[in-house]
């Protein structure tokens, strides 16, 4: 159409020119950083992944390497997920519409602490707390639940299992999705919290009315930043979990797969030549696995782009 | 169904400063009751402290009594939920859900009281929702569309379909014709009559016509002066209040000016 | 820093410089004693050793990264040649500058001072042997009170020269109740792993019934096996672990410079512990830069000297080399230029 | 018309709809308090644990009472307020343990030499973290000026310019992408990186901050994003109609209305990678030593000075390893002045009025 | 200073929407024209393309001319920025800035902009454009606190004496008045009076009075059926338009209706 035709040719003025350069040039560079790392995975990589299993430390072929890291990945960030996201819900929204004003703040300044625990520190505290007041639950469950075959143990007698490592996972993505979700239920409009309640709305139902349709998006960011973290986290799992390279979904017994990053830390120290390469593949299948789990969770939040809580 | 309602000596406050002071107004039952008065003297605000929708305002609180049937709304035990869903409400600032269509919208409040609803059922009460509203003929092709993609007036209207859906005994108005033209203006006065037969209806205006034209009683509020609390100046029978109030000032507001 | 500032004028060498190194982190310890010990003896030196792991140390030493590297193994044949590219086509100066015993550390509550037999460690840490009261055990331990529960071995879930050592010795002396072979990566599954020296001490502590392997000067409070070497028992001294070295042999066929360690773990000498870990500083004969060679040669100096290898043993709990082997060490320092 | 006049007395059948038949108010409250205090008894006294889940069961009665007594709605509401409820207790759990373990260990070495002092020449006992907390706040601060802007303006794009543009879609996916690279990889990139450029073996601060950009930008992207997203058209529409340029919004009304936001998006990215230990160890290495050149030789920090005490103590480990809380509970203090810091910042530039 | 406006076959899409539909009509110079019709037949829909204020909604786009003293608004090399700054517009819902002081939202045009001012300077501009809206004294004692604590009226005015403090040369006004009480809404219009000697004024209303009142020249928008896109049904001189307007269907509108 000839407007649209016209409108692109539209002079603008140098202040909008540089600032827009600027925006695009700052997602360039994202986009250069991230063919950067891409590139580096590939290239460093792919020797790892031709490699014969006489010519790799772990001896067998790439595939049979990776496939228990990746099923320990997914699975160790799943249940930290599963347990972190509705916590993280319901503390941020503690925060936001339930507790005293006054307190919340302080409340969300606490919770903002968990985000800054370093990795050691949670790795030792997995350790030397968690893990030892995990030992008799898993006991218990091993007992009375050892039907199902999660449970089957026998139970580690340290604690130091993928579900403990989970849970550590959960704590440490937990003050990420709680903020991020907290400042955005914070601004959802007075305008529709006010029409939900004078609907007569519970406060549950007011939040369902007005904030988690407003927040859906955010609330999705919120637990893809969380995925990341669960997903790339390094060292506190490679000090928390007894990891050996097996498919179990046995959750409290001391043999438990490992994830990819946490084998990356635990290998890479002594690695050499293409062993080296093949540790860097699986940085590079890690990197596919979270391109393709946030591409299922884009598709979800763009079905309902127009419904999108801004105007 | 319908409640009258009894106001005594109440004040509104936000945080430290005193919007509204000292009113107390009975107000029947199956009438229609008006609030004019200059901006900024308290309509809107002694409004909402009408089913308690004021103390959703951080800092806001009130003092006095708001009886219901002789029930006090601000009574320890009284659940500001069942008095928001009892006394229904439009805003002055049209406010659709924008995640919801538009009749998702309309069945926002229906759908909280009855889990389950027969899609008939649902659809029954859209349209007749929308047709009081004098929005069905508009919206009737696109109902599943965004309610936010709606001009001003047809959200405003859109409004008024959600309050009414939920069949409230009480409707709190607030300037809901405000951003309508003459045309919906009619339809809503025209639902507020209809309304009237089994609901107590206020409704906040700055049309002096409106007043006239809907209302039994109407009451007239005012400002000392600034940064004063506003005051009920007088209340009474619309015509009374039109051809002959009691109050100088309000002559002057109702006389002196045009609507 | 306070520490810092006061360092400048007193400065008793000409020495001057930044030296870096990297590499094995079993040895961290005892290089920190080493930098305390060198750098106030020269006061404008700054060494840098980052503990990444032999492989890593030896691949960025090859590399030209560093100037030397610290590595729980000597080169392999490839990194031979590499290391003579990187040096200039000289040979490359490799010495055991660290020995100390691996400690097997075990949690029983009521049993003292364990003794266990080759194969028997073997056969618990294999998952064969799976009680405390297994009669093996009891053989062992004639006057201990064993209890009916399970033995949960803990091993490293990190790649390491611990695990290298320990496995070579359960290779040599388990007359095959150990069948895995000795290998950096923990080769069976089962039992409990644990990242580094100390997760395996933190394992140990935490659990019941415990039994791993560890740096013997990590074990703390932990109960140490004395191991069955010939007729007796020997627990894991200094002393016990530096006699280990006399009766290694230097393996054939390097460079004079290169002296690779071939420890007998098979000995059945009195008083000998044979569960050590050797680890080296690797070096070149020749630097472009001469200052980095005088930087390199003092260092290894300092490192190997009485004073360093005391300084070693008492922050990190290692064996001093003895007056014979240092001696030995030196002659190839002394061939840097 | 005349208003008929309203009926004085109350109406039983009209208490009971306004009413509905509520529980009495003192009993949320009543085992609101007991819950607390059978928790708090369950936590500290000698009792035991289990009476945690107890207390959860006296406060489960509310919901279930309300179940009976005032229908399924209410009920609901109680049960999802007793869910919420639980939520933060349970989050505040595995942070009093981190907190009263870090601080309790980490509290006896702070002193004035645990600042003052760097490692160097030092084994056992003494010494302290200055090399370490200079080289964190260095490499962090370089880290934040990278992402910060790079991040913001990413955000920017795709909010305000990139809308509806494949190159938008594009980049929004990657950033997701982005969230999931292991830090450990984030480290060999930037060691990679700058091998190509300075030979092997380097050793630079900056290579940390890069390192950690890489893992902060996707953070401050996702997060500004979705502040920026919360600011109403209304206020650009108002803007431009004023006849102000599409960047003087932004950087007026947009990013001013979104500042607390913001604030706390860039606050949790620095908190995010100020703790990370592997990349900084790969890069930026280690040494005992002060060091305030970001762009020559080894910097120590904080987390990588905290890993190595733990991980590789020495005889006898206690010095080092309480060495390791302390730099712990540093950390700790640092982000919180941070938090404190940024919440000034909200507090004092975001939007005034409600809330 | 004032400019005049000349619309020539104006189509204005939301996205593929055909939201109205072949618009032509001149716009006076120092004149007040108001535009009139049914909720929903695209008065703010037109209004907003005047000052290229359509285009901000994302798929919105528009064709046609439209000629400020001869010069194409939607020429190539036309700024959309500078259009704005001479074309000022007050919305139907008021939108102060919450970020900052009722002052500063006066201000917003100058400060956003980074003129540099001085403080005196500064201070006559919010005390005229602030009296000129009739806020003065409403506020005057609370410069400093944040626009969103306002009435509803209040923030309508705060958003009027923000749009003239930049002294724009044209002035778009969407239903202005729609939150005001009669004493304001005449503040308003006696505003509109005062600036129609040097400015243009095209103003929206739902009030037919109002129109009357204020406007010389009077547009009639109509929407021939639900979906189909508004169109300008007639235009003229106030007068005649109330009085004896040619197409039936304005009679219909104006006569039919009250206000
Ligand atoms: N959220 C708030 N916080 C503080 N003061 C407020 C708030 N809302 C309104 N006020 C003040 O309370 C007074 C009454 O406001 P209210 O909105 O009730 O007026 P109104 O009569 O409805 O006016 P209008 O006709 O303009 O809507 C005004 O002085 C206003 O500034
Ligand atoms: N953002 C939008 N996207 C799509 N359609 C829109 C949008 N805004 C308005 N419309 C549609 O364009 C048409 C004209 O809307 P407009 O807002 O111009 O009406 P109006 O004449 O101002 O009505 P009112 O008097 O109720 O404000 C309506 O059918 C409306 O639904
Ligand atoms: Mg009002
Ligand atoms: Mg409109
Ligand atoms: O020295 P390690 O390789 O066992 O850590």
């Amino acid at each position: 159409m000839q407007s649209t035709a016209r409108k692109r040719s539209t002079p603008t003025r140098p202040g909008d020119r540089i600032f827009r350069g600027t925006s695009v040039a700052a997602a360039l560079t994202i986009l250069a950083t991230l063919a950067g790392v891409a590139l580096f995975l590939t290239v460093e990589g792919i020797p790892g992944v031709l490699a014969s299993p006489d010519e790799v430390k772990h001896g067998t072929t790439f595939i049979d390497y990776v496939v228990p890291l990746v099923f320990g990945t997914l699975l160790a960030a799943v249940l930290a997920l599963a347990m972190a996201i509705p916590v993280a819900i319901g503390v941020a929204l503690y925060i936001s519409h339930y507790a005293p004003r006054r307190l919340a703040a302080t409340l969300g300044y606490v919770i903002d602490l968990l985000a800054a625990v370093p990795s050691v520190v949670y790795g030792v505290w997995g350790i030397s707390f968690l893990a030892t007041a995990l030992v008799p639950v898993y006991g218990w469950l091993e007992r009375t639940l050892g039907f199902i075959p999660l449970f089957a143990g026998p139970a580690s007698a340290t604690g130091r299992t993928i579900l403990t490592a989970s849970i550590v996972l959960a704590v440490m993505v937990l003050p990420v999705i709680t903020a991020l979700c907290r400042e955005i239920f914070l601004q959802t409009p007075r305008l529709h919290e006010e029409a939900a309640l004078a609907l007569g709305a519970t406060r549950w139902e007011m939040a369902k009315l007005a904030i988690f349709p407003y927040a859906r998006s955010g609330i999705i960011s919120a637990s893809m930043l969380g995925l990341g973290r669960a997903l790339g986290e390094t060292m506190a799992v490679a000090m928390v979990l007894s990891a050996s390279g097996v498919i179990t979904v046995n959750l409290i017994s001391s043999t438990n797969p490992s994830t990819i990053a946490a084998n990356i830390a635990l290998t890479f120290n002594e690695a050499t030549g293409l062993t080296v390469n093949a540790l860097i593949a699986s940085g590079l299948v890690l990197f596919l696995l979270t391109f393709l789990v946030n591409f299922a969770a884009r598709a979800i939040v763009e079905r309902r782009k127009d419904f999108s809580g801004a105007n | 169904m319908a409640k009258s309602i009894d106001v005594s000596d109440l004040n509104i406050y936000y945080g430290d400063f005193l919007a509204v002071e000292g009113v107390t107004i009975p107000v029947a039952a199956r009438s229609v009751t008006a609030f004019i008065g200059p901006s900024g003297c308290g309509k809107s605000t002694f409004l909402r402290s009408l089913n308690r929708m004021h103390e959703v305002i951080r800092g806001a609180r009130v003092d006095g009594k708001v009886l219901v049937d002789g029930q006090d709304l601000y009574a320890d035990d009284m659940d500001p939920v069942n008095v928001r869903r009892m006394i229904g409400m439009v805003f002055q600032r049209p406010n659709p859900f924008p995640t919801m269509s538009i009749a998702e919208n309309v069945l926002a409040g229906q759908k909280l009281n009855s889990k389950r609803m027969k899609k008939s059922e649902a659809d029954d009460i859209v349209e007749r929702s929308l047709r009081s509203a004098g929005l069905w003929n508009e919206v009737k092709d696109r109902l599943d569309r965004p309610g936010s993609g709606l001009s001003g007036g047809q959200q405003q209207r859109l409004c008024i379909a959600r309050a009414i859906a939920t069949q409230p005994e009480v409707l709190l108005m607030d300037e809901p014709c405000s951003a309508l033209d003459p045309i919906s203006t009619s339809v809503i006065e025209d639902l507020i009559h209809e309304l009237k037969k089994d609901y107590t209806i206020v409704i906040v205006t700055h049309n002096m016509q409106q007043a006239a034209r809907v209302s039994d009683t109407t009451a007239f509020f005012n400002l000392a002066g600034v940064g004063q609390p506003g005051r009920l100046i007088e209340h009474g029978p619309t015509e009374k209040m039109f051809s002959n109030p009691e109050d100088p000032a309000t002559e002057a507001y109702i006389q002196g000016r045009f609507g | 820093a306070e520490n810092e500032a006061g360092d400048g004028g007193e400065s008793s060498s000409d020495l001057s410089g930044t030296l870096n190194g990297a590499g094995a982190s079993s040895q961290q310890a005892a290089v920190s004693a080493w930098q305390q010990g060198f750098q106030t003896a020269n006061s404008d030196v700054t060494v840098n050793y980052d503990p990444i792991g032999s492989g890593g140390g030896r691949e960025q030493f090859l590399e030209g990264g560093t100037s030397f590297a610290g590595s729980d193994a000597y080169l392999d044949d490839d990194e031979l040649t590499q290391a003579k590219e990187r040096c200039n086509d000289s040979d490359v100066v490799s010495i055991p500058v660290y020995v100390s015993p691996i400690a097997v550390i075990y949690n029983l509550p009521g049993v003292e001072d364990l003794q266990l037999s080759p194969q028997t460690i073997g056969a618990i840490f294999e998952g064969t042997i799976t009680t405390w009261n297994d009669p093996a055990i009891a053989e062992d331990n004639p006057d201990a009170e064993l209890p009916d529960s399970p033995i949960t071995p803990v091993h490293r879930s990190d790649d390491s020269g611990t695990t290298e050592n320990f496995t070579e010795y359960l290779e040599a002396t388990s007359e095959g109740s150990w069948t895995a072979g000795a290998v950096e990566t923990w080769p069976i599954q089962g039992g409990e792993a644990a990242n580094g020296t100390s997760g395996v001490v933190a394992a140990v502590e935490s659990g019941e019934g415990t039994i791993g392997y560890a740096d013997a000067s990590q074990a703390g409070d932990l109960g140490k096996v004395a191991v069955k070497v010939g007729e007796e028992y020997v627990a894991p001294t200094e002393e016990a672990a530096a006699r280990v070295l006399d009766t290694a042999e230097q393996v054939e066929g390097r460079a004079e410079t290169d002296i690779a360690l071939h420890i007998d773990r098979t000995t059945t000498e009195s008083g000998v512990y044979p569960i050590v870990l050797a680890s080296y500083q690797i070096a070149c004969q020749t630097y472009e830069d001469s200052a980095e060679a005088e930087l390199v040669k003092a260092w290894l100096t300092y490192v190997v000297s009485e004073d360093g290898q005391q300084a070693a043993a008492e922050s990190a709990g290692s064996a001093p080399l003895s007056d014979d082997f240092r001696e030995k060490v030196q002659a190839a320092i002394d061939t840097i230029s | 018309m005349q208003s008929p006049t309203s009926s004085p007395t109350p109406s039983p059948e009209i208490a009971q709809s306004l009413r509905g038949r509520s529980l009495p108010t003192w009993a949320p409250k009543a085992f609101g308090a007991a819950a607390v205090a059978l928790a708090l008894v369950g936590v500290f006294g000698p009792v035991g644990f289990w009476l945690v889940f107890v207390a959860w069961l006296v406060a489960a009665v509310i919901p279930l009472w309300s179940m009976i007594v005032e229908g399924r709605r209410k009920a609901t509401d109680r049960f999802v307020t007793l869910l919420v409820t639980t939520a933060f207790v349970i989050a505040l759990f595995p942070l009093g343990s981190i907190l009263t373990t870090v601080v309790s260990r980490g509290a006896p070495v702070l002193g004035s030499e645990f600042f003052t002092y760097s490692m160097r020449n030092i084994v056992g006992e003494g010494g302290g973290i200055y090399h370490a907390l200079m080289g964190t706040l260095l490499i962090t601060a370089a880290a934040a000026a990278i992402s910060v802007p790079i991040g913001l303006f990413t955000a920017i794009y795709l909010i305000e310019y990139g809308e509806g543009k494949r190159l938008a879609r594009w980049i929004r996916f990657l950033v997701d992408v982005m969230t999931g690279i292991p830090s450990i990889v984030a480290g060999l990139f930037a060691y990679a990186l700058f091998v190509i450029f300075f030979g092997p073996g380097v050793r630079m601060g900056i290579g940390g901050a890069v390192a950690l950009s890489v893992l902060m930008i996707p953070v401050v992207v996702r997060s500004c994003e979705e502040m920026l997203k919360l600011v109403p058209n209304e206020l650009r529409e108002a803007s431009y109609a004023l006849g102000v340029p599409k960047w003087r919004t932004i950087v007026k009304v947009v990013l001013p209305t979104a500042l607390a936001g913001i604030v706390t998006g860039v606050t949790l990215a620095v908190a995010r990678v100020i703790g990370e230990t592997a990349p900084l160890l790969i890069i930026a290495g280690l040494t005992d030593s002060v060091n305030f050149n970001l762009f020559d030789g080894r910097m120590a920090t904080l987390p990588v000075f905290t890993y190595f005490s733990i991980i590789t103590p020495g005889v006898p480990p206690g010095p080092s390893i309480e060495r390791a809380w302390g730099a712990a509970l540093v950390l700790l203090i640092i982000v919180m002045l941070l938090n404190l810091a940024a919440r000034l910042v909200s507090y004092f530039f975001s939007p005034k009025g409600e809330r």
